[in-house]
């Protein structure tokens, strides 16, 4: 095994190596359990950190390939890399897994189950961003599922049985149409000399065989809108998101964190890494509805925010709102008659934006639900209306709480901005009508994002029950707080760090999918790339 | 210019401008992380905001010498030019006023940031475009192909002007907050405007430190927007100034009224930055760059929006009638993307802007949070919600001049003209001395736009600049008065303060003299030109370029007669404030009895204040300061242009305005004296007893009182973000109308509710009735399996008989 | 080949070796069979247990058939498996040569080696089984065990089965002491009721399927599989397969007729009634049995029932296979949606299984009617694909079936097991009792969340990849024809649907709390039982992350088949 | 052959008959044991007119004798059903459905 391959397997497969050990402790050493737990997300940061010191961002290919046989009978490889596109989300899995080992301090009983079931999730995720075969990205996938499951089951809150079977359901419909989609492909790219007459799962072909147009249009559009739909639920976009609110509801704050700062970013990573590059055709076919779709879920997210009561549930709808960007940024690639894309520098913008606001989601809506849980975990309700005067009782908390609740918003400086502003930036080229409505966004977010801000945090005293209960935060939740803080400004101040990580690769995944649009197009005149600006 | 000279000077510009703007951040980290919770009697955080912004004035006025010195610019020239009356244009323009008689392109590259991209090369003096403006790139925020997204500089005369302007204020008024402040230097402070229920009192730990951090960000966000070198930027520090003025106002967090407030703020901010970010993706899409212009001979190849959008002589060159007219775009030859923008999608990205500028600076249908803004404490109102935050969009709107097509500056001027009308006529009636002024701010910031749309690039800037200080001043006039009489703001509980307060009073009355626009008639002296106050100088500019414009466009006839009533009506609200607050009788002896002179440190702000709003206009249109940052003028505003646009507008140039000058400034004199000597009878001299024409005009009074009842509309208008412009003119007329239009901000939450409930109702429910279907079906199943072995085996042979049928039925080849 | 030809031949003594040879570990379950019923006429089952001798017997016979598989896969070279090939005395022309023997009554080669190895690991776990979980006492011990064997003899036998006597035998061998089986539990009323509904259902199931022989056999003038195709085609040589021709409904009543009797074992809506009864009145590890074993053992002979008509190209009969095809298909569809729609509501755990079972057979149905239209497709009128393709995907669908039973056995017989164990400790099987067991029996209820999880086909459990391959053959069969892709929609639907039962069963034992007072049920991970499941489940989770070398053996398998 | 197929017929759905409709458990056992011969009647008339051969007549013979052991099993059972129900009515077989 090459050096590339031992780093990107332990990548993944530490956590659920590391769970298998956590079944050997004591189930009274609770706190040996949890620094354990701590270590082990730690030290898979430093892998991904170590995988990051490895990446070469002017590159714009996949790279640290690797590649091992594991079904040989159907051509399934176990076949693992990265680009800037994935580099980026699995730094953010890691630094999340991080915050939320530190945040599950609040988690008091069965704490063996839910950190073995909490390691486990991090392999599934990290497996997901750093697979490059069809079948290991569904396993993943899939795998994601169980620990959820439980996670939200067995630790949530009083509806959790609804709130698991929900989320467990509408992943798993997603997922039946992915496996459809997925055969699809396995067994269309035979016909291609690019697989050597052979079905492959392997990604990087069948971008090769989508590049040259050899699915036709029709496969193309019924895989993308099979392939968008399982996403679209994971995004979640609407109509496909009132698993959202419930599962965000009902989770443990840790759980919260990581179902809203990454799992939701898998649906957009799968929009980009498979949906996109497999089906140029079918994205361009859908490209209005996506953009539409994801502009309707920003007003209706939005709206629906400012409605809710709960505190959490104001925050889950708050995340429908901020991925109705991503599902805009991706899908603004506007072409004209003859086929040609039409300011693809655009489109890579609202590429890099969509990629950006996922990041920068993951790392606010990750710091809005452990604010939520902070103050959850000591008056134990979460209803807006009986909040108020934090600020007063909880100087420090709530002086980070309104940070992060304004880098949701998407105040310049903090990491909001950057992908909204991107995204929209990009979107008048596309459609000046869309455009403008995902802007009025920005009104709305700030209407629900401050008169929450003010409902909780402001005014002269606290009117709810356990106010005795309200003493200011530890050490431990500081130092969240203080982690997410400080990314939240240092991702607003300088966004390139990340967008400089993803420009070649998102340059070349447009390249290649004008390429694949127009070889679709007309098969004959594949490999001929029309690209005008 | 050599291009390493310009680079020399460019940098040290770059480092100056930008120490100057990051003190402030400095400030506020130190301030914030201090640990100044744990001593809240310290006045430590104090004194570094006021180093950090102190030295940071010290830094703009070595940045601002340093700039006239490399522009070769004589600050001084009208004493050789005689007086500004005859040759205020030429003096304007600095050093090569020689060149005032050459041909009209020529003068207008001397001073423009445009230029060609190979006039790096062009030795001719008068031509040399890299002496007045200075730009570069900080870093890159993000990179996509040719589209490059950067923070940048951009560095000019209007530039350091602002720089130093911003600072002076704000250091007078960090000065004076330290004393203003000074009763949150307790651990126990009670703010007797929480009523909490049970009459208890409501104590907090004072939050001295807190302020000044909010302050000193405040400091550097408006910094950074004046020195932003591209649109994108200036919308950064845009919104960042927003949330700076949301924390201030909000200062007092447990008062409902302040974080209401707070939150108006905002979001009617944010009502205009969609229109913001509106122009952004228009001027995006179609120009692909956000950089103002790009002087930098070492990248001469990459054009600035200005550069793109007009000739370097300043012409906007159009294709096209109608729909179909384009604007040709300068400076892309060989670049594939459009060579031409629709004129009407410029207008729109013109107009775009300008909406930002609106919710900023509080222009009509935007200018209700300023008045409630006054929640925040005296010094912030000051600082933020006259002089500076709300001047930017005075300030972009100038900045961003050449985008603007004559459609949009028309808008400017009648938004400019409605909003100062009824800023004053409110502030007629107003009793809050707090609010009078806030009122006053918004007139007088509709002046300033007025004068933009109307062609008086330099009399609407000039005004900003004499604004922000006597208009600061004023504010901190009335906090000394606040501070003295314990937080009473309402003027008709003074009077007489005179006596106990005299150097508020008379430094009051300089503002009031200057915002009236008073002078000494038919008296000019030599090297000084009239005698006046610096507001004189700068409404004369107005009302002359206004005046101008109308007897160009008499169907425009409006915006000149509306500013020249309204500077009646604005010295007569003026002074009835001064008399009312200062003299007559005490009318309430509590307030009177224990109200006192500021101490020191408050009222030696006002000093320096009142000079500078004495003498910072000095010698007029032809003095330093319209020297200084006049030569950022955009090019095509001197020559002024006819039948442009669509509309076939008539803007003025220089010489034409220079020729009413003089008709104009009479004209507003006389008037500024008519409503001084109103006020007097009203309220000085007791002749007309104010009460009694209040009766007279009973209904009139009602709604000034109810501020033309635009809170009722704004509530409305959340219903249409998307149609905002137009739901503003039917929702305002059906206003004006009916008077009945209900609704409120919960008509947001009705939607929401509906919305919610449509998620409950309708997403969910289907999920529900999903999982209903199947069960019922499930259970008939179940009825099925009945248990019954007889049943079961009949099963058996209905089964087979079916199977068979069904065989015979559907078998092929029939 | 007629009888007395048979007779001629085992009379020359030349085949009787050799099937002596192959037939071996049936001879020593039969052989196992007899030692039972001694040792309960000697009395000595105080000093030497039945179930031991059964489990011995089982071993051996397992032992026999693994060395067969091992001979037959890797031929006669593997040094570490001499000592057993030589034991059971293989060699080249027996064991080593594929081909009916028996005189052509049965038919040796990889697919029935495969099943028949499967069928006796099967036995062995199920006696494992029963010894933890003790449900045949010392007294009848004898008695189930003998059933037991004598069943799986009966479909070691339906494995191999060459002729339509076999066939028959066979389904009556292993019906027949399962009827007897469910019975056991003599003095509960629920066990004879569901007894004698499954004899009575079973009886009359076996009638039709005779009767059905009886006209197939008639009308093609044989009795022997292979010949089936070749004499279909002969009777229909010239003219097409169309029911004006008296002949041709005669054979297709009674190709239905067989069918409707293999649907009785294999559960298919609608001879599926006595499942759901038979299996809530019977042990759970009867169950077990049912669902599995018989299972295989139908399918076994489904898959050579369906080879042996459908393996001519002949273009008349390709309207024969197409709606044979598609019949299956629809059976299947509506199997696996009624299985899962009935199990929603159930509250008996073993009844929750039992339409379990019936949504899997669907599925496994699917897969023989994607292999049945693959065969019957004209190599010419399929887009894409060749007439090699077409084998492959052929054999892809037999490789799904094989993939699919063996993932099952695993899974199916783990969960059974778990049910067994539990009702031994608190003594009910209502799902409505499982609450919060997680907390006291973790290692049961962890493994019986692998068996389910790999029931909804999870990934990375075993269920999941037996899912994929035949969603896998039914998307290619829909190139064949379109309906095969409404029953992959059917089957995806279904997937997801069958969560929610499934679930239901792991949400009463992980996220609720036990209920005061009630029974616990302690079972450490270190204790026979706790072994004895993960043992199990283990499997479940290895054939899921290492699919390929048993998708390469049953791929194999195929081909043999399929030549 | 017609007529001996077409009495083995008439014998297969007299038995199909029985079981539907018989009360009684052994009755409908008896039905079944009419449908098997009906059948063997089908075999052995395949056998003599037929193309089966002496196949026909083997198969009927295993029949017969399976058909006894099945019997024998299921009156095995259907006496334990009546041990525990005290009848054997299959109409009261009916405590197991849900």
């Amino acid at each position: 095994m090459s050096n590339d391959a031992i780093l990107l397997s332990a990548t993944i497969f530490l956590p659920a190596i590391a769970a298998l050990f956590l079944a050997g402790f004591d189930k009274k050493a609770v706190e040996a359990m949890r620094m354990y737990t701590l270590a082990v997300t730690v030290i898979v940061f430093g892998l991904t950190i170590a995988v990051l010191g490895r990446f070469d961002a002017s590159n714009g290919d996949m790279q640290m390939l690797v590649k091992a046989s594991w079904i040989p009978t159907w051509n399934i490889y176990y076949q693992l890399g990265v680009d800037g596109i994935s580099m980026t989300l699995v730094l953010l899995t890691a630094f999340v897994f991080v915050l939320a080992a530190m945040a599950s301090w609040s988690i008091k009983d069965k704490v063996k189950g839910y950190l073995m079931l909490f390691l486990i999730l991090e392999t599934g995720v990290l497996g997901v961003f750093l697979s490059l075969d069809f079948f290991l990205f569904y396993v993943f996938w899939e795998v994601m599922l169980l620990p959820m499951y439980f996670l939200i089951g067995v630790w949530g809150g009083p509806r959790r049985e609804y709130a698991a079977i929900k989320f467990f359901l509408y992943t798993l419909f997603g997922g039946v149409l992915m496996l459809i989609a997925m055969l699809m492909f396995y067994f269309n790219s035979a016909g291609s000399e690019l697989a050597g007459g052979e079905s492959v799962f392997d990604l990087l072909t069948l971008m090769k065989i989508a590049q040259a147009g050899q699915f036709n249009q029709q496969i193309q559009i019924i895989a993308f809108v099979l392939l968008f739909i399982g996403f679209a639920i994971k995004l979640p976009s609407f109509p496909v998101h009132t698993w959202l609110p419930d599962a965000h509801v009902e989770a443990p704050t840790p759980i919260s964190m990581i179902l809203a700062g990454i799992l939701l970013k898998l649906g957009g990573y799968g929009i980009i890494r498979i949906a996109m590059p497999l089906c140029p055709y079918g994205t361009q076919y859908a490209a209005y509805a996506l953009v539409a779709l994801g502009v309707f879920s920003i007003i209706y997210g939005a709206f629906a925010a400012m409605a809710q009561t709960d505190f959490k549930r104001l925050v889950a709808y708050s995340s429908v709102s901020h991925m109705g960007y991503v599902l805009v940024g991706l899908a603004v690639w506007k072409i004209n008659e003859s086929g040609a894309t039409v300011g693809i520098n655009h489109w890579q913008m609202g590429l890099s934006g969509a990629m950006f606001q996922m990041l920068a989601h993951g790392v606010s809506s990750a710091g809005m639900f452990f604010m939520v849980g902070v103050v959850y975990d000591r008056v134990h309700h979460r209803d807006l209306n009986k909040f108020g005067g934090l600020m007063q009782k909880m100087p420090h908390y709530s002086a980070l709480a309104v940070v992060i609740f304004f880098a949701g918003l998407g105040l310049p400086g903090l990491c909001g901005f950057i992908g909204e502003a991107f995204v929209v930036l990009s979107t008048w080229n596309f459609s000046p009508l869309l455009a403008i409505i995902a802007a009025s966004g920005v009104i709305l977010t700030a209407g629900y994002i401050l008169w929450t801000v003010q409902r909780v945090y402001l005014g002269p005293e606290y009117k709810g029950p356990h106010a005795e209960d309200l003493t200011p935060i530890n050490g431990r939740e500081a130092t969240i707080g203080w982690i997410i803080a400080i990314f939240a400004v240092v991702l607003g101040v300088y966004p390139y760090m990340m967008l400089g990580m993803m420009e070649t690769s998102v340059e070349k995944l447009t390249q290649d999918l004008a390429a694949g649009y127009n070889a679709s197009m007309d098969p004959a005149a594949e490999s001929v790339t029309s690209v005008s600006e | 210019m050599s291009p390493e000279i310009y680079s020399e000077v460019g940098s040290l510009l770059k480092w100056l401008l930008t120490a100057a703007w990051l003190l402030p951040l400095l400030g506020f980290l130190v301030e914030i992380f201090g640990g100044y919770w744990a001593d809240r009697k310290s006045k430590v955080p104090a004194y570094l905001a006021v180093g950090c912004i102190a030295t940071g004035f010290l830094l703009s006025l070595i940045a601002l010498g340093t700039w006239v010195d490399a522009a070769d610019m004589n600050l001084w020239a009208f004493e050789s030019a005689g007086h500004s009356a005859e040759h205020g244009e030429g003096a304007e323009h600095g050093d090569d006023h020689e060149h005032a008689t050459v041909a009209e392109h020529d003068h207008a590259d001397a001073h423009d940031e445009e230029h060609h991209e190979h006039a790096s090369a062009d030795e001719h003096h008068g031509n040399d475009p890299l002496k007045t403006a200075f730009s570069g790139t900080f870093y890159r925020l993000g990179k996509f192909g040719r589209l490059d997204v950067t923070l940048d500089w951009y560095i000019d005369g209007l530039t350091v002007a602002m720089f130093a302007m911003v600072t002076l204020i704000a250091s007078c008024i960090h000065i004076f907050a330290i004393g203003y402040m000074s009763d949150e230097l307790t651990e126990h402070y009670e703010d007797h405007f929480v009523h909490l229920p049970g009459g208890r009192h409501f104590h907090r730990p004072g939050r001295f430190y807190r302020f000044f951090a909010y302050l000193s960000l405040f400091c550097f966000s408006m910094l950074g927007l004046v020195l932003a070198g591209n649109i994108f930027q200036v919308f950064i520090f845009w919104e960042l100034v927003g949330v700076c003025s949301y924390l201030l106002i909000g200062f007092y967090v447990e008062r409902h009224s302040a974080s209401t407030a707070a939150n108006k703020a905002f979001i009617m901010n944010r009502v205009g930055d969609f229109g913001f970010l509106i122009g952004l993706m228009v001027i995006w899409t179609w120009f692909g760059v956000f950089q103002f212009a790009n002087t930098d001979p070492a990248h001469a190849d990459q054009a600035g929006l200005f550069q793109m959008v007009r000739t370097h002589d300043g012409t906007l060159v159009t294709e096209g009638e109608g729909m179909e007219k384009t604007v040709s775009l300068q400076h892309i030859e060989g670049e594939a993307r459009p060579s031409s923008i629709p004129y009407w999608l410029l207008t729109v990205a013109g107009l775009g802007i300008f909406a930002g500028c609106i919710g900023k600076s509080a222009q009509f249908p935007l200018q209700t949070w300023l008045p409630d803004a006054m929640e925040g404490p005296t010094p912030v109102s000051a600082l933020v919600h006259s002089a500076t935050m709300v001047a930017a969009g005075v300030y972009l709107a100038a900045r961003f001049y050449p985008m603007f097509t004559p459609e949009v500056l028309l808008v400017i001027a009648y938004v400019g003209c409605i909003t100062l009308f009824i800023g004053a006529t409110i502030a007629l009636v107003v009793t809050d001395i707090k609010r009078v002024l806030a009122y006053s701010t918004i007139s007088q910031l509709g002046y300033m736009m007025l004068a933009l749309g109307v062609g008086g690039w330099i009399a609407g800037l000039f005004h900003l600049i004499t604004h922000a200080f006597f208009k600061s001043l004023m504010f901190l006039c009335s906090g000394s008065v606040i501070h003295g009489c314990h937080h009473e703001q309402e003027m008709t509980k003074m009077g007489g303060l005179y006596k106990k307060m005299p150097i508020t009073c008379w430094t009051m009355f300089v503002g009031v003299v200057a915002i009236c626009g008073l002078a000494i008639p038919f008296v000019t002296l030599p090297a000084i030109g009239a005698v006046a106050f610096s507001g004189f100088h700068s409404k004369d500019a107005i009302i002359a370029s206004a005046l101008t414009f109308s007897s160009l466009n008499p169907v425009h006839s409006l915006l000149f007669y509306v500013p020249l009533i309204t500077a009646g009506i604005t010295a007569f609200y003026m002074f009835r404030m001064w008399f009312m607050t200062f003299f007559g009788k005490p009318k309430d002896h509590h307030v009177y009895d224990h109200a006192h002179e500021s101490p020191t440190v408050m009222t030696a702000p006002l000093l320096i204040l009142s000079f500078f709003a004495i003498f910072v206009a000095v010698g007029g249109e032809a003095g330093p300061l319209v020297t200084l940052y006049g030569a950022a003028e955009p090019a095509h505003v001197a020559m002024g242009a006819t039948d442009a646009g669509n509309i076939g507008l008539n803007l003025p140039s220089h010489e034409q305005i220079h020729n009413f000058h003089a008709q104009a400034g009479m004209a507003a004199l006389l008037v500024a004296f008519a409503g001084t000597l109103l006020a007097y009878l009203f309220y000085a001299s007791g002749a007309v007893d104010p009460g009694t024409v209040k009766r007279q005009f009973e209904s009139v009074h009602e709604f000034l009182v109810d501020k033309w009842r635009f809170d009722v509309l704004y509530d409305w208008m959340w219903q249409r973000p998307v149609h905002v412009v137009a739901s503003w003119c039917t929702a305002f007329d059906k206003y004006v109308l009916d008077g009945l239009i209900h609704g409120s901000a919960s008509s947001v939450v009705k939607i929401a509710q509906w919305d919610r409930k449509f998620d409950e109702a309708v997403v969910d429910r289907s999920v529900n009735v999903l999982g209903e279907v199947t069960m019922s079906v499930a259970n008939w199943f179940r009825g099925l399996q009945t248990g019954q072995l007889r049943q079961y085996v009949m099963l058996i042979a209905v089964s087979v008989v079916s199977l068979f049928v069904l065989v015979f039925i559907f078998f092929p080849g029939q | 080949m007629s009888v007395n030809e048979i007779i001629e031949h085992a009379l020359k003594g030349e085949i009787l070796p050799r099937s002596v040879q192959i037939f071996g570990p049936e001879i020593a379950l039969c052989l196992t069979i007899l030692a039972l019923l001694f040792v309960r006429m000697f009395e000595i089952h105080r000093r030497l247990p039945t179930n031991l001798v059964a489990l011995l017997g089982a071993l051996i016979a397992f032992l026999g058939v693994f060395s067969q598989f091992m001979y037959v896969k890797g031929g006669s070279e593997i040094p570490a498996m001499m000592a057993l090939f030589q034991a059971w005395g293989l060699t080249p022309e027996g064991v080593g040569e594929v081909g009916p023997y028996f005189t052509g009554l049965l038919v040796h080669d990889q697919f029935s080696v495969f099943f028949r190895l499967g069928l006796c690991l099967f036995l062995v776990l199920m006696i494992a089984l029963t010894v933890l979980s003790g449900i045949p006492d010392s007294e009848d011990g004898q008695d189930f065990y003998t059933l037991l064997i004598g069943s799986s003899v009966g479909m070691m036998l339906a494995c191999g089965a060459n002729h339509l006597l076999t066939l028959f035998l066979a389904v009556e061998m292993m019906s027949v002491p399962s009827y007897a089986m469910v019975a056991f539990q003599k003095g509960r009323r629920q066990a004879s009721e569901a007894a004698l509904k499954y004899v009575i259902y079973g009886a009359g199931a076996a009638g039709v399927m005779l009767y059905g022989l009886s006209l197939v056999a008639g009308v093609l003038g044989t009795a022997s599989m292979p010949e089936l195709a070749a004499q279909v085609s002969t009777a229909f040589a010239g003219g097409s397969f169309v029911l004006t021709n008296p002949v041709a409904v005669t054979l297709a009543l009674g190709i239905l007729m067989v069918l409707a009797g293999l649907a009785f074992k294999l559960s298919l809506v609608p001879f599926h009634f006595w499942c759901p009864d038979a299996f809530e009145g019977a042990a759970a590890e009867v169950g077990g049995f049912l669902s599995v074993a018989s299972k295989a053992g139908a399918f076994a002979l489904l898959v050579r029932f369906c080879i042996a008509l459908t393996g001519n190209p002949d273009p008349s009969l390709a309207g024969l296979n197409l709606s044979l095809g598609i019949g299956l298909g629809v059976a299947a569809a509506v199997t696996a949606t009624f299985g899962n729609l009935a199990a929603y509501s159930q509250k008996n755990m073993k009844r929750l299984l039992a339409y379990s079972t019936i949504a899997h057979a669907g599925y496994m149905l699917m897969a023989v009617s994607a292999l049945v239209i693959i065969r019957g497709a004209n190599p010419s009128g399929v887009p894409g694909l060749t007439s090699a393709g077409l084998d492959a995907e052929a054999r892809r669908c037999l490789e799904a079936l094989l993939y699919y039973l063996a993932v099952y056995l695993f899974m199916n017989l783990g969960a059974f097991a778990i049910v067994a164990l539990i009702r031994n400790q608190i003594f009910s099987e209502e799902i409505e009792d499982y609450r919060g067991l997680a907390g006291e029996a973790p290692v049961l209820c962890v493994c019986m969340l692998i068996c389910l999880f790999s029931l909804v086909g999870l990934p990375p459990l075993g269920g999941f990849w037996a899912k994929l391959e035949i969603f896998a053959s039914l998307f290619q069969a829909g190139r064949v024809h379109w309906f095969m892709w409404v029953v992959l929609g059917i089957a995806a639907v279904n997937t997801v649907f069958s969560l929610f039962y499934y679930m239901r069963v792991l949400k009463s034992m992980f996220l609720t709390e036990r209920p005061v007072g009630a029974r616990s049920a302690l079972v450490p991970f270190r204790s026979a039982p706790g072994l004895y499941v993960v043992m199990v489940s283990v499997p479940v989770l290895l054939l899921g992350v290492l699919a390929g070398p048993l998708s390469q053996t049953a791929n194999n398998v195929a081909r043999i088949l399929l030549r | 052959m017609n007529a001996y197929l077409a009495v083995a017929a008439v014998l297969f759905v007299c038995g199909v008959m029985c079981m539907a409709t018989k009360r009684n458990g052994i009755g409908v056992l008896m039905g079944v044991e009419l449908v098997l011969n009906g059948a063997n009647i089908n075999f052995v008339a395949f056998s003599k007119y037929g193309l089966l051969g002496l196949d026909g007549q083997i198969f009927s013979l295993f029949v017969i004798v399976l058909a006894a052991a099945e019997a024998a099993v299921a009156l095995a059972i259907a006496l334990n059903f009546y041990n525990n129900h005290l009848t054997i009515d299959v109409d009261q077989a009916s405590e197991l459905k849900n």
